[in-house]
């Protein structure tokens, strides 16, 4: 192979598809930064809620809703849920001294009872709903389908648009608020409980949005939830828990990592290569990349 | 009016304000003095609500706020200018600011605008650093910053802790200038100070704190009161 | 007094199970114990064997049973767990004390099941793992495979392949597990055998959530045909990947028996088109027998059956052929019965080799054609079935 | 005069006497009627039951939540499987576990004692699932596939023997064995270092300042649990036959965990009861529905949320007021009536 | 004879507030040695340094003219320094005898760390004394986390004292407790000095002025002066300190 040859048919392609794939994880890494962030909570069952999000925008498209109508109604959808699974999980549990380990643990239950729940509802068979953009494109030999291209760029504007939320808006101030200083924020009428539960929701719709995202790439089936929860969790603390640019820079990173080693070392290694990122990341520098937004 | 009853609070198991009484009308600023750890800190705490009193009552204008949620408080017209600033530190001095009109509903955004320039030409160093982050502010400029936050809340009732705490004695003069400003606003302060005779120049009454009680209280002006104090805290 | 109560419950439950176990062995039904997968990944397989077992049982039932006896299914969940596999099968041979046992979906699950039949002396089977370590290195004079093995399967894809492409350049993509790394392996060397070059492989992670990253290496060598063993979900994001990708165009892409079927043919749509692999059977053969089980089974379950239903319906027709002719369920007498025994089956006839224990059967190429599998080739069971490397008997 | 742990100790034991009683009870009608099935079951349960007690060391005494146990039960178990392969000696499986994984629990503690809390856990997770897919895919350990072939070994006891395909027989030894481990963790509970143990999850900061070193003592937990966790999993092989990359897989783990929050937190027989009432429930579960995660999903939010002692800090508390009033009925009748709330609220409380 | 405890020049800077700075002084013998100052004077602080929970960015710690400075609170503990916390830091979980016990076992020899707890009969018959001494007999199987403040805050100390240090670190030993128990705390104080070596902070000034020996006055991180207590008292530089500035 030519050294051009390997550069538009092997490193080319690997940077791109990694980019893809790190959007992917971003978007899914989102919605667990902010809850952690926000709330010192691990979020076990994200993954479970990014399957809701997936299966439910299956059932909406069956039941003849269009995939445009379906990116604001799942998300919206996920939010009474999310503030349903705070107000009954996550704040009878929140004053607890080892509140770390009982939300993590309680939501490790809830991850365990969705994904029983999603295949006695739909099956436990494999499902794809349709690409909602067929065709790919070719740029300098590089080929990417219509749909990641769409993907890359959604998911651009949707951290932009989250970040925006977050960095630029009085809401977002509010949160980083009473993330920092719950108390001091709740002397300026920052209403911390709604704001807390409404995080919460928000963190759970973005996952629920990322499954009606990556569905038609990533398929749906009932244990999906797993799929990419380790290394969303990776991302999360590489980048700071709660630091949004931290897990973009983090996910796009890591992605890179893993495609990039992929081509030198067998595939198989690039898991232990990531997950040993995250250990040294615990280990010596465990504010991630970026520090974190708040300590709730 | 503010009327404080026969308030008690906890801290963890220490028994902290053990029966306060204190009353005070619109216009009025009232020294809370006292050794550390007698309890003034917890005190604006448990009116602010961060800490829930195990016992008494707090009025504001006939309304009751013991028992309720900082932010309640907060929207019933009380301001908290805590020990330490409290500058939220990820947040830039205008979403400081801004966290701080919150407190008035139903304002304009226009209306919040003009409060917040209005804020910038009180106080111009706020107003150059309004887009850096709070905590890159000095000392004194956070003082301001906390203060200027309760400011554009319009409140009812101030409660003001330990403000020239490690600043430069320029800087505590420019705080104090501040304090009067909000009592002709109308607003009643609670003012913890250790800073004696700086406070003395601002209050009109004041209480002195032991152990969770008032032991003295005194009019500002009367060098007999005055005496008093300087005797109780005195080294 | 606690401990006097949970003994007289324990004591209760023993003293219960050892009587509805033991004492009416030999009058009552004849009891098959499946251990399969009916929970996580491999559910819908799990689902596939039962409904094949089912539909035999009935009908085996509805015409006088074995022997004149009943045949009844007794179904554990084994989690694709072979930890999980052995303690149910443990549970179906001592409690349940079933005569014959079957189920077992991943390879690991079926060869611990084996070493535990051996141990307590009961015979088992496999209807889907197609190692060809468990009737070859890891034989046991214990476990019969009435489906078709990995090699079985290589051979008749790769005697296709050579008719169809000759001398092709063959990319292979493997997951990277035990057994992608002896599907590939086997192919390979069936392949090659048979003029086609090879143009490289790689092996991706189980569970692999982008395939894109080995796309590059893929096109760089230009093949004309991709093999790959992926199974399941993986399956469904390597082809539509594929797709997405543009590079299904000119590329002939065969694989494994379990790469494509019933499960995820539809959630892998157009993607699937083109698609071939040898396997011993299809819907679609062309035989009276077949047409009246898939009928059969298309009605009880409103779902096509697919290899893992035909081959779990048919074992049930060997146990059955077995045991009558040994007259007997006790295991020496029944596994000398299976050893060298030809049954008919849905596709065929297939003979049980005594050597090492696997199903020799015809074997089919399909293809996939709008949807659906179509039978495009096929092997005589003597040529597929390969030689015979189990040594322990 | 006894102090409160010694007491809640002596609770535990009355509980574990009580499980070894019941085992017996069961040991003995099985070898009368002849079953294997449930000594088995029972036998794997006690296995599983020593991975869970060492997870409750680590949560319920030193405070850390460790979701990889099973890494080093898998170890064991992997270590044990390669043993007996080569050399069927049942002490010698042990002592190859024992050094096995008293060096991967070192090495492991050294990463995963740099960090706290969730952070821990999290760790703890990675390491296992890292292992484990290596463990995977290494076609000498038998990759994905496991390894089957493990003899059933004669376990050689001075001049008695027996057979570890003995239901009875090897019920019984996996029985003292895990027993043994329950009796030794107590113990050294019951001493000044284990003291120092407890102390890291009641008040970890304040620690040092008593003149204890908090890394040794949590390394300590550590590696204790780690020995603990692989003597167990060294036990799995004898019983059935094969290792599967599953044993060090996240459900194993998570089971464990399961057990443990069941049983009681910081009980160490709870994590015993807790093993085995999950296989239970797991079996009679597992025949009723296949959907059983949601069953123990819910049970187990249920006992996070508002058991958070589990079922025996539920009961281990009247137990100990029992005890209290016994010995003391004589000369002091004030004594008891005024330990017995406190006594009650330790178990329910914090 | 050496000071039992010598802190020469120490200083942390946290960013760039200098929170300790220069501070030296000695604490004799048997003394009480009191650090008083106002709020932020960074009296904890270096509370802090000495016992080893910070490390200094200069200076000695010397105790019994041995170089500490920045031991880990283990090493400081075992060189005979115990310290209370402001905030009151005890095992809520276990019973005020086990908090005494487990602070007095380091009187055991390494060889019975893995002993029965019942053959530590040195920890054993010192925490017999400690309840004795602190009036705690009859609470000892109660929960330390159930006491009342006062009960809590002379648990603490007890805790420090159990095992028999040189130098006791009392931090607002009579925080948040009434008149009565402050006098009954301050009594008890004054009787350790017998064993021990106190230093302590207070902001009781009465309480400051009956019961040291010396007084250090800190302000703004530095030393502002030392002395016998009515001397410091007098002193102008205080006086303006706790005032505020003219």
């Amino acid at each position: 192979m030519t050294a051009i040859d390997y550069l538009q048919f092997v490193l080319a392609p690997q940077v791109v598809n990694g980019l893809a794939l790190g959007v992917a994880v971003v978007l899914v890494a989102l919605g667990l930064t902010i809850i952690f962030g926000m709330l010192d909570v691990i979020n076990m069952s994200h993954g479970e809620f990014y399957a809701i999000g997936a299966y439910a925008a299956l059932a909406l498209a069956a039941a003849g809703v269009g995939f445009w109508f379906l990116l604001v109604l799942v998300p919206v959808l996920m939010i009474p849920l999310g503030m349903a699974a705070e107000r009954l999980l996550i704040r009878p549990v929140f004053g607890s001294k080892d509140r770390h380990v009982t939300t993590l643990l309680v939501t490790f239950g809830l991850g365990l009872i969705v994904e029983d729940v999603l295949k006695i509802i739909f099956g436990a068979n494999t499902q794809r709903p349709p690409t909602p953009i067929p065709g790919a494109s070719e740029m300098f030999g590089i080929i990417l389908p219509n749909y990641r291209l769409f993907l890359i760029l959604v998911g651009a504007a949707i951290v932009l648009g989250v970040a925006y939320v977050v960095y630029r808006t009085r809401l977002g101030a509010m949160v980083r608020a009473a993330a920092f200083d719950r108390n001091m924020a709740a002397s300026l009428g920052v209403p911390v409980s709604l704001v807390y539960a409404g995080t919460f929701a928000f963190g759970v719709g973005l996952a629920g949005l990322a499954g009606v995202l990556l569905a038609p790439i990533y398929s749906v089936f009932p244990t999906m939830g797993r799929d990419f929860i380790l290394l969303a969790f990776t991302v999360v603390i590489v980048g700071g828990m709660g630091s949004i640019w931290g897990a973009v820079v983090a996910g796009l990173l890591l992605t890179q990592v893993q495609a990039l080693a992929s081509l030198v070392i067998s595939p198989v290694w690039t898991d232990p290569i990531v997950f040993g990122t995250m250990v040294a990341f615990l280990v010596f520098r465990p504010q991630g990349l970026f520090g974190r937004l708040g300590h709730a | 009016m503010l009327q404080i009853s026969a308030l008690h609070s906890h801290y963890g198991l220490s028994h902290v304000i053990q029966g306060i009484d204190i009353e005070a009308a619109p216009g009025e600023v009232i020294g809370i003095f006292g050794r550390n750890g007698v309890g003034k800190t917890t005190l604006l705490k448990t009116i602010a609500g961060w800490v829930k009193p195990s016992q008494g009552a707090i009025r504001l204008g006939g309304e009751a706020l013991d028992g309720l949620t900082p932010d309640r408080i907060c929207h019933a017209g009380v301001g908290f200018v805590p020990e330490d600033r409290r500058i939220f530190p990820g947040l830039t001095v205008e979403e400081n600011l801004s966290l701080g009109l919150l407190q008035v509903k139903g304002r304009s955004s226009r209306d919040e605008k003009r409060v917040v320039e209005g804020i910038y030409d009180r106080f111009h160093r706020l107003g150059e650093r309004r887009h850096q982050l709070g905590t890159t502010l000095s000392g004194g400029e956070q003082q301001m910053l906390a203060m200027a936050r309760v400011m554009v809340g319009k409140p009812r009732l101030v409660l003001i802790d330990e403000p020239s705490e490690g600043l430069a004695p320029m800087i505590v003069a420019e705080i104090f200038a501040i304090v009067r400003e909000l009592r002709e606003q109308g607003a009643i302060i609670l003012l913890v100070e250790q800073n004696i005779h700086e406070a003395l120049s601002v209050a009109d009454r004041f209480h002195v704190v032991e152990r969770g009680q008032i032991v003295f209280s005194g009019e500002a002006e009367n060098a007999g009161d005055r005496e008093r104090l300087l005797k109780l805290i005195a080294v | 007094m606690t401990s006097a109560i949970i003994k007289t419950l324990i004591g209760g439950l023993l003293a219960a199970t050892a009587l509805s176990g033991g004492a009416f062995a030999q009058s009552g039904p004849i009891k098959i114990g499946v251990v399969t997968p009916l929970s996580g990944t491999y559910t819908p397989i799990g689902q596939q064997v039962r409904w094949g077992l089912e539909l035999a049982a009935k009908e085996i039932n509805a015409a006088g049973g074995v022997a004149g006896r009943q045949v009844a299914l007794v179904f554990e969940d084994e989690e694709a767990n072979p930890a999980v596999a052995v303690q149910k099968a443990e549970k179906l041979f001592q409690v349940e004390k079933v005569d014959f046992l079957t189920g077992t979906v991943n390879s690991g699950s079926t060869l611990a099941v084996a070493q535990l039949a051996e141990r307590n002396n009961k015979l088992a089977a496999t209807t889907v793992s197609f190692a060809d370590s468990i009737t070859g290195d890891k034989c046991s004079p214990n476990m019969f495979r009435v489906n078709a093995r990995a090699e079985q399967q290589s051979v008749a894809l790769a005697a296709w392949l050579a008719k169809e492409k000759p001398k092709a350049k063959v990319y292979y993509l493997g997951p990277d597990y035990e057994m992608g790394r002896s599907t590939v392996a086997a192919f390979k060397s069936s392949a090659e055998k048979t003029g086609s070059a090879t143009g490289g492989e790689v092996f991706a992670p189980l569970d692999s959530k982008d395939y894109t990253q080995y796309f590059g290496q893929i096109r760089a060598t230009r093949p004309q045909v991709l093999y790959t063993s992926v199974a399941g979900n993986d399956t469904v994001r390597l082809l539509t990947q594929l797709q997405d990708f543009g590079l299904l165009s000119g590329l002939t892409v065969v694989g494994a028996s379990g790469t494509v079927t019933s499960q995820n043919i539809t959630a892998i749509g157009a993607a699937a088109e083109g698609f071939a692999t040898g396997v011993g059977y299809s819907p679609q053969i062309d035989r009276p027998e077949n047409k009246k089980f898939v009928e059969a089974f298309r009605a009880a379950n409103k779902a096509d059956p697919d290899l893992y239903g035909a081959d779990s319906y048919g074992l049930l027709f060997a146990y059955k052929a077995a045991v009558e002719k040994a007259g007997s369920t006790e295991t020496d007498k029944v596994r000398e019965a299976l050893r060298g025994l030809t049954w008919q089956t849905p596709q065929g006839a297939k003979t049980i080799r005594a050597g090492d224990h696997q199903a020799m059967q015809p074997m089919y190429v399909v293809r996939v054609t709008k949807g659906k599998f179509d039978i495009i080739d096929n092997v005589a069971a003597e040529n597929a079935i390969g030689p015979d490397a189990c040594t322990r008997f | 005069m006894h102090d409160r742990l010694t007491q809640s100790m002596r609770a535990s034991h009355l509980l574990a006497l009580l499980f070894v009683l019941a085992s017996l009870g069961l040991a003995a009608i099985g070898a009368v009627t002849g079953d294997t099935f449930y000594l088995r079951l029972g036998t794997e349960a006690l296995i599983f039951a020593g991975l869970a007690l060492s997870v409750d060391l680590l949560l319920g005494y030193s405070g850390a939540l460790s979701l990889g146990q099973a890494l080093y039960f898998g170890i064991g178990a992997y270590v044990s499987a390669l043993t007996l392969m080569k050399v069927p000696s049942f002490w010698l499986a042990m002592a190859a576990a024992f050094a096995a994984s008293l060096l991967a629990a070192i090495i492991g503690g050294l990463i995963a004692n740099r960090v706290r809390g969730v952070y821990f856990a999290l760790i703890t997770f990675g390491l296992a699932q890292v292992f484990a897919k290596v463990v995977y895919n290494t076609r000498e350990l038998g990759a994905s596939d496991g390894m089957i072939g493990i003899p059933v070994i004669e376990i050689g006891f001075g001049p008695f023997s027996v057979s570890a395909g003995s239901p009875v027989g090897f019920f019984l030894v996996v029985l003292s064995i895990i027993m043994g481990l329950y009796a030794l963790t107590a113990y050294l509970l019951d001493t000044p270092f284990g003291r120092v143990l407890t102390a890291l999850k009641a008040n970890e900061k304040r620690v040092p300042f008593l003149g204890y070193s908090v890394w040794r003592a949590r390394m300590a937990a550590y590696v204790l649990a780690g020995l603990i966790a692989g003597l167990s999993g060294a036990l799995y092989p004898m019983l059935r036959g094969f290792v599967s990359p599953e044993l060090m897989f996240f459900a194993t783990s998570g089971n464990a965990v399961i057990s443990v929050i069941l049983g009681g937190v910081g009980t160490l027989i709870g994590a015993i009861y807790g093993s085995v009432l999950l296989v239970i429930l797991k079996s009679i579960i597992g025949s009723w529905t296949e959907h059983h995660l949601i069953v123990i999903g819910a049970l187990f939010m249920v006992c996070v949320m508002f058991l958070p002692k589990g079922l025996i800090g539920f009961v281990r508390p009247r137990i100990e007021a029992l005890l209290m009033r016994r010995p003391q009925a004589g000369p002091a009748l004030a004594e008891p009536a005024r330990l017995t709330p406190a006594a009650l609220k330790s178990g329910s409380a914090s | 004879m050496t000071p039992v405890l010598d802190i020469r020049d120490l200083g942390i800077a946290f960013g760039g507030l200098k929170a300790v700075d220069q501070v030296s002084f000695q604490a004799q013998r048997h003394r009480i040695t009191t650090v008083i100052g106002p709020n932020g004077a960074g009296k904890s602080t270096l509370f802090n340094l000495i016992s080893g929970a910070l490390r200094p960015h200069r200076g000695q710690v010397m105790i019994d003219g041995v170089d500490m400075t920045g031991a880990a609170p283990e090493r400081t503990k075992a060189a005979g320094l115990s310290r209370s916390f402001q905030i009151t830091s005890l095992f809520p979980d276990l019973t005020v005898a086990e908090n005494l016990r487990l602070a007095a076992q380091v009187l055991e020899p390494a060889g019975r760390a893995f002993l029965p707890i019942r053959r530590s009969q040195r920890a054993m018959a010192k925490t017999d004394q400690m309840l004795e001494r602190f009036q705690l007999v009859h609470k000892r199987d109660e929960l330390a986390g159930n006491l009342s403040h006062g009960d809590q805050r002379r648990l603490e100390i007890a805790v420090c004292l159990a095992s028999e240090p040189k130098i006791l670190l009392l931090d607002e030993p009579t925080q948040g407790m009434s008149h009565g128990d402050t006098a009954d705390t301050a009594k008890l104080v004054r009787s350790l000095t017998q064993d021990v070596t106190v230093l302590l902070i207070e902001h009781d000034i009465g309480l400051v002025m009956s019961l040291s020996d010396h007084v250090v006055v800190m302000h703004q991180g530095r030393k502002l002066a030392e002395g016998a207590p009515d001397i410091v008292r007098a002193d102008p530089a205080v006086q303006a300190a706790y005032f505020g500035h003219h």
